[in-house]
């Protein structure tokens, strides 16, 4: 698809010497000019938070400018829409140069979740030249004072291109199981991000399993109900203890067999009220 | 005015020192995705999960090579490949300082796997990694060494080897090798 | 049941050709194509509806024909005191309507209810049908330089990643606007890169000095093709992610408000602990998007200190999303059936000590604002939006509230936890900006009440159900989500193969946009910002519009491999299509 | 002297010989007249202070005499310095109207138009003045006609209208004041016995009669129309001159009054008004001609002024205020001469270039003609008084004046001068805002309307001469304003009785311009010690907010002042008015800002004169008998009042 | 010797005020709460827009380049009218300094900044050129009125004059005149200084900076100065007739000046700092009207002797 050329003349003025020699001069001040070019929106408040008393990039000498033509930095956004593009290049052309662009947030970067849609020409690079990419969906305000600080040369470039060639030998992915029965874990580990989620759930599991060895015998279905019951109760948090009973009812239940009365009543006790 | 002056007052200057002083986010806050080489096994399970399409698993132009590639650029952080990742080889970490300059390739990670090539059609169909791990978590889960034998068989082919040879099974009177 | 009742009236008046019922408060009735303005009036001004959506669908496939749906929210006109529907009586009524692939006209609805303007220049736009009789003609969504005949989202119209070629920037195509006729008029325009307006948009004011004679607007320049691209690269467990992404302050609301019409469309109740989460994100969307709206109409108005005030306390509300969510902006915790991510002991009262601190601050820097006779000055008067006005274009949220009619989804239609929780809805009368804001902030009260409520509230249940539901083509519901600015509705035909056959999400702004131009009449060129940003328009929201599907080879190595079980079971959602 | 009459005359009589040839009578015409202007303005200047008299041969009506002394010497080098620019540029700009007009006619009436100017500055005897008065009026409406448009004779009914009040008062003040004197000799005026109430009705008389001609206040209705009307070189002699011709003869009458301070309070009032209303109807018009000619209102208030710090203090005798009120009224009917005629001819240049009057329609002029437009923004610094050219100097002394005024004692004086003062400084206030949206919306930025604009191109050298001169002598004036007032105040002087006084305490314009052009040298210092980038500008679309340019973008005219207009809409009758046909349409804007004297004063007088006029016409329907009835009955009438008093 | 302080004056403003405007930058960041730029933030920006490209639009003319010039020139003239560094002894300077020479400069200013304005095609600058005028069309009256009452008190139009007079008790406070007009003085001054709630002509949330917004580069910089200096001119007008501080030593004047001057100015942060900006057509109608009555109230007290 055809887009657009930058014209010859903003090229010679636009060369690396040039932007090298102009962030010597913008680095204790420097304009910014905002261009949305069909974000989703959450760059622009959280540039709009980035301003605010939190975080204060006046500090460095930041201002969010009214006009391409008082700007040093384009700060864009989006993955550049159809109807985005033409606004997009009269800004470029408006802003004096040499000139910064920095592609904000996934879109603005490569276009991010929308980057094969029919509207959208998937980021701002594919249009004119990004001199800084600051990832993010959206990038935290310190993300973006990062790389607004990052792209003026104060802080250092902390990502750099990993790559791994060498598939080694692999050392042995899956442990052994409590029960002796890696089936139980999987269980498990299924209830445990069901009722708490993936993060919590993980957390819950360790719990959970760490409990369950406490008790000594991990099929002896009495000791384990006392050792996590006893688990449940030191636990600070309400949530993870009743969690934790709620995966010994269903799940170990199926794999060791058990009496009711070896289930744990739940409701009985307020848990985490210390 | 004067309130507006006073609540100036109350709350005095609260701008964070950052970036000269690190800044701490929520715990559990959802930063750039971490990959971790050695977990990975290539079961693509990030890849297919992943809405913006950052994380690809491929295979190299000669084949020889299955690549696992993240495009820190396109990612939306939002943990889809931590959730599905069976063996914890991607986690999203708290890591929220991801600008680079000018080079934009800085913000990819890949990883290049082995491929196991089909016992039977000598085609590439996954990687070696996913292989074993799959005949581990079998190997631990209390199946009897006769169906793991047959297993181990069966894991090494290509999917359309293995419908063949499922169909052929089948024919052949025999039940399912797995459960 | 409910909704019958309409039905009935409705049959009085046009031939009514088929119900069908979706859930409990979801009702169509397929009426023939001519009686479509009647029926819709009809139900719009008689029975005391409201517009929520209009859906065109390219139907080929189904039933050979284009269909329309005409959704309205039967709550009563709300003009006075007692004009509203019995509580257990309110429901969604939707009017459908088929047309020939031949024809590919519909008599227009606008000249009879003028809140459908917007819908009906979207379905040429999009879908190629015609509207006979529709008042304002012109290109709605895509952009000028788009192909004329070229209507993306027909099924059959193009893959879902074509890009017709851009013409040389300085050759770009120009819209007509709706000039006054007269001389002496300046054209004012405002946006799409304004710096007040923090997305794009245009709109030309047409001044005469500093007044406002008249305005026109060009939108959707956030169009990003989100519905073809979710009906062709995405599954449901993506959608959310996309749908979040509409738009970035009350995506969240989007993203339940998608999710919940696929739920709907099946009929899934999802655990009550997830409903509760779902609510406490959307509250503390609602928070920090309020708190940005009244710290933004500080700032038009050049008040600074206000503004950077409210925004420090506004960071406290976006610490709260981190803190529940892992995300400042992005909650990412929707997935079909329940959510993704739990709220543990540690975070509850964590999240209380800061809900307290954003109660008591709000309080201080609304006192000092509202202190402010400048700042009132600035507010009030400014920018009405006149009842009537308000009944006809069918607005929602603090725009409507503030006209003084009391429409609420969380009101109307309760959904998820709101059966269960305590609140009034903000009505304040005078539809001006300071009316809007004054909502805003009794809006922000009661949605720290909400908060402390679910979280008093919350059972101890799983937050997910089990991933052992089927999708059903062809099953279509709605689903509405009050979000800050108003109800998010989506509306989804489920189709084959893990995908949506169509979405259709209406924003909030979408019914708040068309009735704007009346609001800037009269006004200054300096309240122009100040009309808009009241507004609280969120134009990423209004002009989302398409999702895509690649996944594709990488998977396929997957697909029929043998660690099919352990998949299922330790992925779950995601490789739920791949079976 | 009497040559340069002559001279006139016959170019006169030349050009409408050439009756068949009007091109040529047309160069003939011109050129000859500013040869003889030429001429003119050299004799004249040469003998400013002398004083000349010269009677007309023969015994044609009780022999005139013409007079002139050192003010009427001042007058007529003001005549026809302009003349002689107007002239030069005429030389050229009257083949526009070839179509419309036979120019040897047009050279003709030119002629003779600067001929009874000069005349009439001459007359020293009632009836002559009074004579040369009205052929003067005459020969300036059918200038006005020159131009055949939709509405031209309307027009100059306006015009003629009001120019015959005035001559009636007038008529009627100096048969007063003759019958006063026993003698129609201007020379036998002095020392009038006249008691202060009728002093007072006679110089209010005088002020109608000789202020409506020069376009006072409420007078000035027939300004915009009739400038509009005629060819901007008559309009630029006639705004440049005739109005002063006016003004000469109100001051010369006048001072042959006994004095009063109420003279001044009364002037000052009447300024005050003039150029407030001048200035807000100038702001307020989209036509830049009407708007130029509206500022001939206020120029005239802010002369008035200076005429009333003058009356005030000869009315409590004290010559240096009067001298100063003097030198300022003198000064600034000097100045407005020079840059009104310059601005009338500009905007000449500007119709001819591009046929539109309307400034919504211009813009961008200034690409297509250079000269002409930075001539223009010379002018227009000048007309809103901006240091440091003329304009700026001798409003500065009128500012002086005042000040010197109101620093008495009394009441009356200095709420009447401190009023003006304040009145001054709001018509500089919009006289900034109306000249630079006048300039901007004419010479700058890009054209509205691309028709009008696109052919344009740069008039002939030979019109932009008399232009550039003018322009000069704005900057001229400007620079050696003290040597102005030093040769004003001996002209100036002659008026006043006790003349002892000098004028003291003048700003100095040098040390001004000296000034900023020492600050004009410090950006550059800056600049090159700090290293600025002096690379090219590089050229853009201009930023519309990043969508499409598109010229109703910039600001218009009308809405350049649309906050003003509604500010003052209690006196501009700013009515706005939008219509609007159901939820999707266009709306439909119509604006109007109403002249309110214009519709509360003489639109009902129009009107209920043509009621009348109708009423009469039901005796006028033809019939022969009827008429020999009417006859019959004015016979009976006058054989019985004959009877009854005969 | 007398020109050469003079021109110590200027350059010692045009030094000195980017440094106040700093301080007050920081001010304003303390009353939000925040860091703020270093108190020098103002040098760099100009440092910086003077090594800038620039970029304008094609509508433009030889006004868009020589009115930065233009304006800087009027705005430094109006301060050399200030007799800070030399007074009524210098007879001819002291011509130089005149209320009238100000004020006309003033709207040299004006008249420079409205066609420049108008000349960059942009609605924006064009809505700001006219407001601008409008703005000025208020504060002129008012500002006029206190000035008649000073004038005609101290019966001359010459500032070094008045000054010596007031600083010697000649005239001054005593007068209720003199001291009424003096706070409608500071209003109008305040409103000169185009700070909000009154910068309305160069808003940057309606008007995007206004006609400011087509400037860039090194003019942009020369119009700041430009404008820094209208604003010390402004506040220095109102010190100068009202509270005249002079001392023998121009040096000693020009310092004591200067800190009263940037006092003041930081001192405004505290009016524009807080709550919003007026609309043009009420807002500043309704502010004007006040302070109109104030000032015809001491012309009033004036004219009947008082």
């Amino acid at each position: 698809m055809k887009t657009y050329q930058v014209p010859q003349e903003i090229q010679d003025a636009n060369t690396l010497e040039q932007k090298l020699e102009l962030l010597k001069h913008i680095g204790r001040s420097f304009s910014v000019f905002r261009i949305d070019c069909g974000s989703c929106n959450g760059c622009e408040i959280e540039i709009f938070a980035a301003i605010t008393p939190l975080w204060d990039p006046e500090r460095f000498g930041f201002k969010l400018v009214a006009n391409p033509r008082h700007a040093d930095i384009l700060l864009c956004t989006g993955p550049v829409t159809r109807q985005m593009y033409y606004p997009l290049l009269r800004a470029y052309e408006a802003t004096p140069d040499p000139k910064i662009v920095v592609a904000l947030g996934a879109c603005g970067v490569s276009g991010g979740i929308f980057y094969d849609a029919y509207s959208v020409l998937s980021g701002i690079d594919k249009i004119i030249p990004v001199d800084a990419y600051i990832p993010g969906c959206p990038p935290h305000p310190a993300s973006i004072i990062y790389g607004l600080t990052t792209a003026l040369g104060v802080m250092e470039q902390k990502l750099q291109k990993v790559s791994f060639e060498h598939d080694g030998d692999l050392p042995p992915l899956v442990e052994d199981s409590v029960l002796g029965n890696t089936l139980f874990e999987r269980d498990l580990l299924v209830q445990a991000k069901k009722l708490m989620s993936y993060v919590f759930g993980r957390k819950l599991f360790d719990k959970y399993i760490s409990a369950l060895t406490q008790s000594g015998n991990t099929k002896d279905a009495k000791a384990t109900k006392i050792s996590i019951t006893e688990a449940m109760r030191v636990e600070d948090d309400p949530r993870y203890a009743e969690c934790m009973g709620i995966l010994h009812n269903e799940i170990y239940t199926q794999y060791v067999s058990c009496e009711e009365e070896d289930k744990i009543e739940l409701h009985r006790v307020k848990w985490g009220a210390k | 005015m004067m309130k507006l002056l006073d609540i100036s007052k109350k709350y005095g200057e609260i701008t964070h020192k950052y970036p000269f002083e690190p800044y701490k986010v929520c715990e559990n806050f959802r930063g750039k995705p971490a990959y971790i080489f050695d977990l990975c096994i290539g079961c693509a399970a990030c890849g297919i999960a992943c809405p913006s399409n950052a994380i690809t698993v491929q295979l190299n132009d000669n084949q020889s090579k299955l690549i696992w590639e993240f495009d820190c650029g396109r990612c939306i952080f939002c943990g889809r490949c931590d959730e599905v990742c069976p063996t914890g080889a991607i986690k999203l970490s708290e890591e929220f300082e991801l600008a680079v300059k000018f080079d934009k390739s800085a913000l990819i990670q890949r990883g290049e796997l082995d491929v196991q090539y089909c016992t039977t059609c000598k085609k590439p169909f996954s990687a070696k990694r996913l292989v074993k791990y799959s005949f581990d978590c079998l190997s631990k889960a209390n199946v009897s060494e006769k169906r793991l034998e047959e297993a181990k068989e069966y894991l090494c082919m290509c999917p359309t080897c293995k419908k063949t040879a499922t169909v052929a099974t089948f024919t052949s009177g025999k039940e399912m090798v797995i459960e | 049941m409910k909704c019958d009742k309409f039905i009935e009236a409705l049959s009085t008046r046009v031939k009514v050709l088929e119900v069908t019922r979706q859930c409990e408060d979801q009702v169509t009735a397929l009426v023939e194509l001519n009686d479509l303005p009647e029926a819709v009036r009809f139900l719009y001004y008689d029975m005391g509806g409201y517009l929520t959506t209009m859906v065109p669908n390219d139907e080929r496939s189904i039933n050979k024909h284009y269909a329309l749906y005409y959704a309205l929210s039967m709550e009563g006109g709300k003009m006075f005191e007692g004009d509203e529907i019995a509580q257990d009586e309110k429901c969604f009524v939707t009017i459908k309507t088929l047309i020939s692939p031949d024809s590919l006209v519909f008599p227009s609805v606008t000249p009879l209810v003028p809140a459908c303007v917007w819908y009906e220049r979207e379905a040429y736009d999009m879908f190629g049908l015609v509207a006979e009789g529709l008042p304002d003609k012109r290109r709605l969504v895509l952009s000028d330089d788009w192909p004329d005949n070229l209507f993306p989202l027909r099924k059959d119209a193009m893959d879902y990643r074509y890009r017709p070629d851009m013409k040389d920037h300085y050759m770009e195509p120009e819209y007509e606007f709706l000039r006054p006729e007269g001389s002496g008029i300046i054209d004012v325009p405002l946006g799409p890169l304004h710096i007040t307006a923090d997305e794009p948009g245009h709109f030309r004011l047409f001044c005469d000095g500093d007044t406002i004679i008249d305005a026109d607007y060009r939108l959707f320049y956030q169009h990003r093709g989100m519905e073809k691209l979710a009906e062709n690269r995405m599954n449901y467990d993506q959608m959310g992610y996309l749908a979040e992404r509409v738009c970035g302050i009350c995506g969240y609301a989007h993203a339940i408000a998608c999710i919940e019409a696929a739920e709907k469309a099946i009929n899934l109740e999802i655990p009550a602990r997830a409903q509760a989460i779902r609510v406490i994100c959307s509250e503390i969307e609602r928070l920090h998007s309020h708190l940005l709206n009244i710290g933004l109409a500080c700032e038009v108005t050049g008040n600074y200190n206000a503004f950077m005030h409210i925004f420090r306390i506004r960071e406290y509300s976006m610490k709260l999303a981190e803190l529940v969510t892992g995300g400042r902006k992005t909650y990412g915790n929707v997935v079909m059936g329940g959510l993704r991510r739990d709220i543990t002991g540690v975070e509850i009262k964590e999240s209380l000590r800061i809900l307290h601190i954003i109660e008591t601050q709000v309080d201080e820097v609304w006192d000092a604002v509202m202190d402010d006779k400048r700042q009132m000055s600035r507010w009030k008067g400014v920018g009405i939006l006149d009842k009537q006005v308000a009944r006809d274009f069918s607005p929602v949220g603090p725009n409507i509230r503030g006209s003084g009619i009391k429409r609420d989804t969380r009101y109307d239609h309760p959904y998820d936890f709101f059966k269960q929780i305590q609140f009034d809805v903000a009505v304040v009368e005078g539809g001006d900006v300071f009316a809007r804001e004054m909502v805003r902030y009794m809006e922000l009260k009661s949605s720290v009440s909400i908060i402390r409520q679910c979280f008093e509230l919350m059972p101890q249940t799983a937050i997910i159900v089990d991933p052992t539901f089927h999708v059903k083509p062809e099953n279509y519901a709605l689903a509405y989500v009050e979000a800050p600015r108003g109800e998010n509705v989506h509306w989804i035909m489920q189709g084959s193969a893990q995908k949506v056959f169509r979405w259709r999400c209406r924003a909030a702004t979408y019914n708040n946009w068309p009735s704007l131009r009346f609001q800037f009449r009269g006004n200054n060129l300096a309240d122009a910002a100040l009309i808009v940003c009241s507004l609280d328009p969120c134009y990423s929201c209004t002009e989302r519009v398409t999702v895509v599907d690649i996944k594709s080879k990488k998977s396929k190595i997957l697909t029929h491999s043998d660690l099919k079980n352990f998949a299922r079971t330790q992925k779950e959602s995601p490789l739920k299509d791949l079976r | 002297m009497q040559i340069i009459y002559t001279l006139f005359l016959l170019a006169s009589l030349l050009s409408i010989f050439l009756y068949k040839k009007p091109l040529l009578a047309q160069k003939v015409g011109f050129g000859l007249a500013s040869l003889i202007s030429l001429y003119a303005t050299l004799f004249f200047f040469s003998n400013l202070g002398e004083t000349m008299t010269w009677k007309l041969p023969g015994n044609f009506i009780s022999s005139p005499l013409f007079r002139l002394d050192s003010i009427e010497m001042f007058f007529s080098f003001l005549v026809s310095l302009i003349a002689f620019a107007v002239s030069l540029f005429s030389f050229d700009y009257a083949k526009f109207y070839e179509k419309k007009a036979n120019l040897a006619v047009f050279a003709s009436l030119f002629n003779a138009f600067i001929l009874s100017m000069l005349l009439v500055i001459a007359s020293d005897n009632v009836f002559s003045f009074m004579l040369l008065w009205e052929v003067m009026t005459l020969i300036s409406a059918l200038l006005i006609l020159i131009n055949d448009g939709k509405d031209a004779s309307k027009n100059v009914m306006i015009y003629l209208g009001i120019a015959q009040i005035g001559a009636f008062c007038l008529m009627v003040a100096l048969l007063i004041m003759a019958s006063f004197a026993g003698s129609f000799e201007f020379s036998k005026f002095a020392d009038l016995n006249i008691g202060f109430g009728m002093s007072i009705t006679l110089f209010v008389l005088l002020l109608i009669g000789l202020g409506s001609k020069a376009g006072m206040f409420p007078f000035h209705v027939w300004l915009p129309i009739a400038y509009c009307q005629c060819p901007s070189n008559a309009s630029a002699l006639m705004s440049g001159v005739m109005i002063k011709v006016a003004l000469f003869a109100f001051i010369k009458f006048s001072l042959l009054l006994p004095q009063f301070a109420w003279f001044g309070y009364i002037l000052l009032f009447m300024g005050a008004l003039s150029c407030i209303f001048g200035i807000i109807y100038a702001l307020a018009s989209n036509d830049y001609k009407a708007s130029i000619a509206y500022s001939s209102c206020e120029n005239v208030g802010i002369i008035f002024l200076g005429l009333g710090g003058a009356f005030y203090g000869l009315g409590i005798h004290s010559p240096l205020i009067a001298l100063m009120g003097f030198i300022a009224a003198f000064f600034h009917i000097l100045n407005h001469a020079v840059f009104k005629s310059l601005l009338f001819m500009l905007s000449g240049n500007v119709f001819t270039a591009t046929k539109t009057r309307d400034m919504d329609a211009l813009g961008g002029l200034h690409k297509k003609m250079p000269i002409t437009s930075i001539i223009f923004f010379v002018a227009a610094i000048s007309i809103c008084a901006l240091p440091p050219l003329n304009g700026f100097a001798s409003e500065w002394v009128i500012y002086k004046t005042m000040v010197m005024g109101g620093m008495d004692e009394g009441i009356a004086s200095r709420f009447f001068f401190t009023l003006s003062i304040i009145a001054l400084s709001i018509t500089g206030a919009m006289a900034i805002m109306a000249f630079s949206k006048m300039y901007g919306s004419v010479f700058l930025g890009i054209a509205r309307d691309t028709k009008c604009v696109e052919e344009a191109k740069e008039v002939s050298f030979i019109r932009l001469v008399p232009l550039a001169l003018l322009a000069s002598l704005c900057v001229g004036i400007g620079i050696f304003m003290k040597d102005v007032i030093g040769m004003l105040s001996k002209i100036v002087l002659t008026l006043i009785p006790q003349t002892s006084q000098s004028v003291y305490g003048l700003i100095s314009m040098p040390l001004i311009i000296m000034i900023m052009l020492l600050c004009a040298i410090i950006p550059f210092v800056f600049l090159y010690l700090l290293k600025a980038n002096h690379k090219a500008v590089r050229v853009t679309e201009p930023w519309a907010c990043g969508f499409l340019y598109n010229k109703n973008m910039q600001i218009g005219s009308n809405s350049f002042t649309g906050d003003i207009k509604k500010a003052l809409s209690f006196i501009l009758r700013y009515e706005q008015e939008i219509k609007i046909d159901g939820y999707f349409s266009k709306a439909v804007y119509t604006q109007k800002a109403h002249d309110l004297f214009w519709d509360k004063l003489y639109a009902p007088v129009i009107h209920s004169i043509m009621v009348i006029a109708d009423k009469i016409g039901i005796f006028q329907n033809g019939r022969t008998n009827l008429y020999a009835a009417y006859i019959l009955i004015y016979l009976c009438l006058v054989l019985i009042f004959g009877y009854y008093y005969l | 010797m007398d020109f050469f302080y003079l021109l110590i004056q200027l350059v010692s403003a045009i030094v000195v005020a980017p440094l106040f405007d700093g301080i007050s930058r920081k001010l304003r960041a303390k009353f939000q709460s925040r860091v703020g730029p270093s108190i020098f933030q103002t040098y760099l920006d100009l440092l910086k827009l003077l090594k800038r490209g620039r970029t304008k639009s094609h509508s433009t003319s030889y006004i868009y380049q020589i009115s930065p010039y233009l304006l800087f020139v009027s705005a430094a003239a109006m301060f050399c009218a200030l007799p800070i560094v030399y007074g009524a002894h210098s007879a001819f300077l002291s011509q130089f300094s005149d209320i009238l020479v100000l004020l006309y400069l003033g709207a040299l200013f004006r008249f420079i900044f409205i066609v420049a304005g108008i000349d960059t095609a942009n609605p924006y600058a064009g809505v700001s050129a006219s407001r601008e005028g409008t703005l000025g069309f208020y504060t002129e009256e008012v500002a006029v009125i206190c000035l008649v009452v000073v004038m005609m008190g101290a019966g001359s139009t010459n500032l070094s004059f008045i000054t010596t007079l007031i600083q010697e008790g000649h005239y001054g406070y005593a007068i209720p005149s003199f001291s009424v007009a003096a706070t409608a003085f500071l209003w109008v001054m305040y409103v000169e200084t185009g700070r909000k709630p009154y910068d309305l002509a160069e808003a940057e949330q309606e008007l995007q900076e206004g006609v400011l917004g087509e400037y860039c580069g090194k003019d942009l910089a020369i119009i700041d100065v430009a404008i820094l200096l209208k604003q010390f001119t402004m506040l220095g007008f109102f010190l100068v007739i009202f509270i005249p501080w002079r001392f023998d030593n121009p040096m000693l004047s020009l310092i004591t000046f200067l800190a009263e001057v940037g006092f003041l100015y930081v001192m405004g942060v505290f009016i524009d700092n807080f709550g919003p900006r007026f609309t043009i057509n009420n807002g500043i109608k309704r502010t004007m009207l006040f302070a109109l009555s104030i000032a015809s109230t001491s012309l009033a007290l004036y004219i009947m002797g008082i």
